[in-house]
């Protein structure tokens, strides 16, 4: 990592600083795992947006998304609903159900030619009329007991869920790095048109990505389901923002060609740690989230100073 | 210049023919399980005078709860029946002035501000709602005793700007005034969310750890999401209440991992606001015959524990419940 | 100069330079989709096609329509502005709570309050060199707490009602006035774009930020500029809130901001900036519209409904989108 | 010179099976007919030059040829086969590759990846990367050429120079992917090269005739008659005919490529076409007075320059002199120093001050600085003077007409229209507009020109030296980065010489009394 790239690490070390400083509750085993199993789901959900944000793309489709695949893990694993007991192959069908979704996405922005930020955003509300649909007026609860396993079960103090995302953080590395499919992500975002230029083509890359990032999602979603025991439409609310939030904060920018998955992690923690670390200190509910967005915008201004240049870009 | 919207022929009560009636009812989202089944209810309502209600959803969205209403009131109005839930206290007002400026017949539920005064207008109906401090300090008594009247609480809160989240905390205070000996920890908003609820409690179980004996939240979907994250912590000493009486909760006092839960009868609410829209616009009841204390009142409700909760599982309404002459059976009184 | 060197070659007469007829409809394209959508609807229920109904419809728009026309500005720079929701509904609270102290001067504090607030972040943007995502995402959050707190998290009733009464009035008996301030709104800003050099300043900033730099267009002064348009068109959309809905609540417009966004990119106007304008922004919140309206009371039931707002966004870009412009679809 | 000397297949047989033959290649876009009837002929293993004008067609014709341009009439036959080019992969099959007027590298990716780029063949196993065989596939390529950087770079860390070296490996690994002879096309490829990058190129492009056949593009006359066996010139999209290299001079070039008897050779004869000389003596203010300049990149500059002068700064990679450009510009920061333009303090916080204040920039990278592709030749020309189209606050399109229309005509620029976008004129014309921006208003007075020529054609070339002249003779005092050392002695009154970061020596350079391009050499090192 370049002197570049520090702030970020930098950022998230100051502020845990100041919360451990402030609050003995803080900074407490306990609550580091706490805070460890917390970040589990956005980090998830920050692998796969953070392979469409390397591409200069964007991507809002999780809520949608992950609704989906929450409902649809919740009805095929052993629930209230119906007589399904489908275990794994359970998970697996709402993975790919979503990454069939997200397929969708990144087949409209490349065959049809609209913009991601579009795109993404019509796949979310198509993922929520779907999810609504399977939903139908009654919440399933699962009763399977490896995926409420993965929220409940320990090892090494973590839950079974941190660890399932630290795996796709490392698998969301590998491909980063030693794959064409993350690498050309990442050279996309750099110069698209070059890549035309020199006889790739880049639009089943495109595709790849989004659907890449769909798994996620839908991996994310049953996360979700695992944890709260049940089947909920808005189980990815909120996580299409908080997901960006967290990859720029560590650095991998809207613009694209920048970061990667190691970075959108550090930002990952820092989110998590200033939401852990807020309610830890008894800042109110009501300026929660205000204090949130000052420090997120403050963490980012310190991390862009040592980069700046006076003809440089910001968009 | 004048408004062009509306009908001239406002409150032209009991003109209607049976069929000509339409019904609409409106609620947040179809994916929450007590407000699907409030359309549910009003289906059923529907069914039983033989016609069909127009199920409308808003995605919590304030603006777009305005916006299908004014579409709404915008077509033919003249025997539209609407049954109500206002996202907010403030959405309140501009649905009723459009439906008087339209003449359409309205009941609301839930949400209200408390100076909008219902006799003031002819086509607003009633407004129906549950005592939401009552039943904060229903659950808060509970907690308190299922504790053994003394150790730390800590309360979930509902989306901060709305009466019932107000209210339910406002009993909760009346509970803990009650109940010198039972501390309130923390208190913070999980907007009435499971999946908050859980990452909000997680938090706070690391914060207080031992300390915390019971958990009240007010709504049981924020009561569910702090289970799991008891379960998932090794916790199995908390106690924990809700409101609304959702499936969910129901099942899980009945095996003992939630304390209690304060009835809304979702079912019942989606039909009895179509009902009371139906009967004054066909007639069989005149807006002048019903009494001032049924325009604006607190509905029938229940603190369901272990003992009585066989009694709630499948709510149940019926016909009687909806017959023109016994509409305003579940008042508990005017609303003060 | 003396002698000319070089010979004017003579391949520049060849071929007349005239837009095609594909070009022209393109521009034409956001009318368009509009026009699909009201036929699609009123196939699907008679009914909907009335005076009255439309109306309601337009009327529902405005402030819609204010606040894209708004975020357009800045969209044009290159940028986003994710604030323009939650400043909205912190402007209802201002306006609410304002009201009783300053009467008719409200409208005007409310809305130099919003444009200040605006320019703040366009200030933080340029100076500090944070993207504006970011910026405007933290400004999110910062309004909606601030809102929450002087609100004392609750609705604000509005008692005196003549201050904003003039905007539900109906212009000729049809048109609502709010409406027609929306479209005053969008004329005036962009008669002033057209005439002034600023339309080619902020093409040059959402083009290329660099370029434009370099040819000493005031790139700082235009994006924070287009942030304060973007703010004062969030207060002038809050009033319309507020005349509507008689009260002031610190989430009332929350939910205005990813149809405010679907409703620029649904006009055709480029999500990287550069290529666009407010009349398509007026064209692309009017569909909108209709799809969060229409859709419902035309009968699609909930489920469907969401499905069908999301494919047809989507295909309302595929139609409006000129991609002569736009070479690179990110 | 090389006449040929290497081995060229003599073997007449009856019908010579040439590498590459278009016959009538036609290519229209809205407004103008890039390509009108094309005729062209590469044979195996020779240097072909393609001469032409700015717009002439050159760019097209060779997109064409690799697949990127799909021509509305025409054949392109290989290796005596007709062939239909879909894309630039199908024209790398057929053995032809391109290294584009317009850089194009990912400045992400490392130098390796960019070489191999697309046809990584066993550097990527079943999608996974196997970054040592990558390192030593792209290590092959440029030890081609005897380049010495770290494959492993990013390439956006590398200087311009490297970069275009790395595009040339690039395209050299299409000798592994053909068995026939390739044919490799250099679109400009030492417009941005120093003199000592431009040997190593041209020993390639001599090796490479041994194995392949090359087609070649430069602006720099001289330079093509140099590499170059033949030279085919192109006139508004028709082939006006080809002369050997080995008997042609530059001037006989020229002619073809305008058409007519040109005038003198602004080229070679610019020391000569210089403005009166009677103010020498008399000691004058200077109108610029730098004074202890310092920056990131420079230290302690003082620089001097008079109304009606040009100043020329030459250097090396990394002198500096660039920064100090943008610097007067106030488009980079500095740290120390003064400066005063017509005895009052230039204002350097910022571009628009200097714009205020009459001080022009004309950037080298005029495709991501220089211009705003998208936007219109009018809306660029007026983009910094804007009140040149104003009445008051108002804009007057017709005035802007009027303007623009007048500056087209007076600079010779080719574009279809005023309205037509500059992203899609030449690249000499788009140079054109962006000179003619600081013009439009007639009030600057201190021109800071980063290579004004690179990438213009002869005669564009000169029409713009006249123009520095004129304003210099109008009092317009200029600061030229030349292109060549031959233009920086031709242009300038007197050459400054910076070297890591410091002004290093002063040269005058009076018409009638020039130094030798030796001389400053001398100096440089
Ligand atoms: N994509 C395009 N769209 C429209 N016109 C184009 C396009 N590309 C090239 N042209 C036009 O075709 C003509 C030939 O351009 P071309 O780039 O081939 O010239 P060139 O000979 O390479 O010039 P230069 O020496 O300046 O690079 C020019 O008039 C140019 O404006
Ligand atoms: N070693 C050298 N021998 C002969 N001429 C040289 C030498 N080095 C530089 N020059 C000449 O000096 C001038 C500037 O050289 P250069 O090619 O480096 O320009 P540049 O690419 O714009 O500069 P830079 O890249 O400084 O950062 C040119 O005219 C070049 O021909
Ligand atoms: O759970 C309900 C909640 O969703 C609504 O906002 O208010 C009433 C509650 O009981
Ligand atoms: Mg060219
Ligand atoms: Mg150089």
């Amino acid at each position: 990592m370049s002197l570049r790239d520090a702030g970020p690490p930098i950022a998230l070390v100051v502020i845990f600083g100041v919360f451990a400083v402030l609050s003995p509750d803080f900074r407490t085993v306990s609550n580091v795992q706490n805070v460890l199993d917390a970040a589990a789901v956005l980090a998830v959900v920050t692998c796969g947006i953070s392979f469409v944000l390397m591409m200069g793309s964007i991507d809002l489709s999780s809520p949608g998304i992950m609704g989906a695949s929450a409902i649809t893990v919740a009805l095929l694993v052993a629930n209230n609903r119906n007589d399904n007991d489908l275990g794994v192959l359970g998970v697996v069908v709402a993975v790919l159900l979503a990454a069939g979704l997200g397929c969708l996405s990144g087949l409209a922005l490349v065959v049809l030619k609209v913009p991601s930020f579009m795109t993404t955003l019509g796949i979310s509300a198509v993922g929520l009329g779907v999810a609504t649909l399977m939903f139908a007026g009654v919440q399933p609860n699962v009763s399977d007991t490896m995926l409420q396993g993965w929220a409940v079960e320990r090892f090494l103090g973590l839950a079974y869920l941190t660890w399932i995302a630290l795996a796709c953080v490392l698998v969301g590395w590998l491909v980063q790095r030693y794959s064409r499919l993350g690498r050309y992500a990442f050279a996309i975002g750099g110069a698209e048109e070059v890549l035309a230029l020199s006889g790739v083509k880049v639009a089943p890359y495109k595709v790849a990505v989004f659907t890449m990032a769909g798994a996620f999602y839908g991996l994310a979603g049953v996360m979700v389901t695992s944890q709260l025991g049940a089947g909920l439409v808005q189980a990815g609310r909120g996580y299409d923002f908080s997901a960006i939030t967290a990859a720029v904060v560590g650095g991998t920018l809207l613009i694209g060609g920048r970061g990667g998955i190691l970075h959108s992690t550090v930002g990952v923690l820092l989110v998590t740690v200033l939401t852990n670390g807020l309610v830890q200190v008894g800042v109110s509910p009501y300026w929660q989230g205000g204090v949130q967005g000052l420090i997120v915008v403050a963490a980012v201004a310190a991390a862009v100073i040592p980069q700046r240049r006076r003809n440089q870009v910001t968009k | 210049t004048e408004t062009a919207a509306g009908g001239d022929d406002a409150a032209a009560a009991g003109a209607c023919e049976p069929a000509d009636v339409t019904l609409v009812g409106q609620v947040r989202t179809e994916s929450n399980p007590y407000e699907a089944s409030w359309l549910d209810g009003g289906d059923a309502f529907a069914e039983q005078v033989g016609l069909t209600q127009e199920r409308l959803t808003y995605d919590s969205d304030s603006t777009r709860q305005q916006e299908q209403i004014s579409q709404l009131l915008a077509g033919d109005t003249e025997c539209l029946v609407m049954n109500i839930l206002p996202n907010g206290d403030s959405d309140t007002p501009p649905i009723v002035e459009g439906a008087e400026a339209a003449g359409a017949y309205l009941v609301t539920q839930w949400n209200k501000p408390a100076d909008l005064d219902v006799t003031d207008y002819d086509s607003w109906l009633s407004h129906i709602t549950y005592d939401g401090v009552e039943s904060g300090k229903q659950i808060g008594d509970a907690l308190a005793e299922a504790i053994g009247g003394s150790g730390g609480v800590v309360a979930l809160q509902g989306v901060l700007d709305t009466a019932a989240a107000k209210d339910r905390f406002v009993g909760l205070e009346e509970s803990l005034a009650a109940n010198p000996d039972v501390e309130l920890l923390d208190d913070q908003t999980a907007n009435f969310s499971r999946a908050e609820a859980l990452e909000v409690t997680k938090t706070l179980l690391t914060k207080h750890g031992e300390d915390i004996k019971g958990i009240w939240a007010a709504n049981d979907d924020m009561a569910l999401g702090a289970l799991e994250a008891l379960q998932q912590a090794g916790r199995d000493d908390v106690a924990v209440v809700g409101i609304d009486a959702v499936p969910d909760a129901l099942t899980a006092i009945q095996d003992g991992t939630m304390t209690a839960t304060v009835s809304s009868d979702g079912p019942w609410q989606g039909g009895i606001g179509l009902a009371i829209g139906y009967c004054v616009a066909t007639g069989e009841l005149a807006v002048e015959d019903i009494a001032d204390e049924d325009r604006a009142w607190f509905a029938e409700q229940f603190l369901i524990e272990q003992d009585n909760v066989a009694d709630f599982v499948s709510p149940e309404t019926s016909e009687a419940d909806f017959a023109c002459d016994s509409l305003f059976s579940r008042s508990q009184g005017s609303m003060s | 100069m003396s002698t000319p060197v070089i010979t004017k070659p003579a391949a520049d007469a060849v071929v007349p330079v005239r837009p095609t007829l594909g070009q022209r409809l393109t521009s034409f394209m956001p009318v368009i989709a509009l026009v699909v959508l009201l036929a699609a609807l009123t196939i699907a229920d008679p009914g909907f096609l009335t005076l009255n109904s439309l109306t309601a419809a337009v009327r529902t728009s405005a402030p819609l329509v204010v606040l894209a026309a708004g975020a357009t500005l800045v969209v044009l720079c290159g940028g986003i502005d994710l604030s323009i929701a939650a400043l909205c509904s912190l402007a209802t609270v201002f306006f609410a709570l304002w009201l009783p102290d300053l009467g008719g001067l409200t409208t005007v504090a409310v809305i130099a309050a919003t444009a200040a607030i605006g320019a703040l972040q366009g200030l933080a943007h340029v100076l500090l060199r944070i993207p504006s995502f970011i910026v405007t995402l933290g400004g999110m959050s910062i309004f909606s707490a601030i809102a929450l707190v002087i609100s004392d998290a609750g609705p604000i009733r509005v008692v005196d009602r003549d201050v904003t009464n003039w905007l539900t009035l109906y212009v000729g008996g049809v048109v609502p006035m709010s409406f027609v301030v929306a479209l005053v709104v969008v004329a005036v800003i962009s008669l002033v774009l057209r005439l002034t050099p600023l339309e080619s300043w902020i093409r040059a900033t959402g083009y290329s930020e660099s370029a434009a730099r370099l040819a000493g267009t005031p790139v700082d002064v235009v994006k924070v500029a287009a942030f304060t348009v973007s703010g004062a068109c969030a207060g002038l959309a809050a009033l319309m809130l507020v005349s509507r809905n008689f009260s002031g609540s610190p989430s009332m417009a929350d939910n205005l901001l990813l149809p405010a966004v679907a409703a620029i990119v649904v006009g055709g106007t480029a999500i990287t900036g550069g290529h666009g304008s407010l009349w398509r922004s007026l064209a692309g919140a009017l569909v909108v519209t209709l799809l969060r309206v229409g859709l419902p009371i035309v009968g699609v039931p909930s489920a469907y409904e969401q499905i069908l707002y999301g494919a047809i966004i989507v295909a309302a870009v595929a139609l409006t989108l000129d991609r002569s412009k736009v070479l690179i679809i990110k | 010179m090389t006449t040929n000397l290497q081995a060229q297949p003599e073997a007449r047989v009856p019908a010579p099976v040439h590498a590459l033959e278009v016959r009538g290649l036609v290519k229209s876009y809205p407004g103008v007919k890039a390509l009108d009837g094309v005729d062209l002929v590469v044979r195996q293993h020779e240097v072909l030059g393609l001469a032409g004008e700015n717009g002439a067609g050159k760019s097209t014709l060779l997109k064409a040829l690799v697949g990127l341009v799909r021509p509305d009439g025409g054949e392109i036959w290989v290796r005596g086969e007709k062939v239909r080019l879909r894309s630039i992969v199908d024209a790398a099959d057929h053995g032809i590759g391109m290294v584009f007027q317009e850089q194009s590298l990912v400045p992400n990716l490392t130098a390796a990846e960019n070489i191999v780029l697309g046809s990584e063949g066993p550097g990527v196993r079943r999608g996974v990367y196997r970054w040592n065989t990558m390192r030593r596939l792209a290590q092959e390529q440029l030890d081609k050429i005897g380049s010495h950087i770290d494959p492993l770079a990013r390439t956006d860390t590398l200087s311009f120079a490297d970069r275009q070296m790395v595009e040339i490996a690039k395209v050299l690994r299409i000798e592994e992917r053909t068995s026939h002879p390739p044919v490799i096309i250099l679109d400009e490829p030492t417009s941005v090269l120093e003199s000592k990058e431009i040997e190593t190129l041209f020993t390639q492009v001599r090796r490479l005739r041994e194995f392949a056949s090359v087609v070649f593009v430069s602006h720099r006359l001289d330079e093509v008659l140099d590499v170059c066996d033949r030279v085919a010139v192109l006139r508004g999209g028709r082939s006006v005919g080809e002369v050997p290299a080995a008997d042609a001079a530059p001037a006989e070039l020229h002619r073809m490529m305008i058409g007519s008897t040109g005038g003198d050779d602004h080229y070679h004869g610019a020391s000569a076409a210089v403005r009166s000389d009677e103010r020498s003596d008399e000691p004058r203010t200077p109108r610029l007075v730098v004074r202890g300049l310092s920056g990131k990149t420079f230290r302690d500059v003082d620089l001097d320059v008079h109304a009606g002068e040009i100043v020329g700064i030459v250097g090396v990679h990394g002198s500096g002199r660039e920064d100090v450009c943008r610097a007067l510009f106030g488009a980079e920061p500095t740290t120390a120093g003064e400066v005063v333009l017509d005895g009052e303090r230039l204002d350097l916080s910022g571009t628009r001050a200097a714009c205020a204040a009459g001080v022009g920039y004309v950037p080298a990278e005029r495709k991501t600085e220089g211009m705003v592709g998208p936007m219109s030749v009018a809306d660029n020309m007026t983009l910094t003077k804007q009140h040149s189209r104003c009445t008051g606050p108002l804009v007057r399109p017709r005035k802007q007409a009027t303007l623009v229309d007048r500056w087209i005509e007076r600079l010779s620029i080719r574009t279809p229209h005023r309205g037509t976008a500059i992203q899609r004129l030449s690249g000499g014309n788009q140079q054109k507009v962006v000179l003619a921006r600081w013009l439009v208003a007639g009030d600057v007075r201190l021109l800071l020109l980063d290579h004004p020529t690179r990438g213009l054609d002869v005669g564009a070339r000169s029409e713009v030296y006249r123009l520095m002249r004129e304003l210099a003779g109008s009092g317009v005092a200029t600061v030229l980065l030349a292109d060549s050392l031959e233009e920086a002695i031709g242009m300038s009154d007197r050459i400054i010489v910076m070297s890591d970061g410091r002004a290093t020596t002063e040269v005058a350079a009076p018409a009638g009394g020039k130094p030798t391009p030796l001389d400053l050499v001398k100096e440089m090192v």
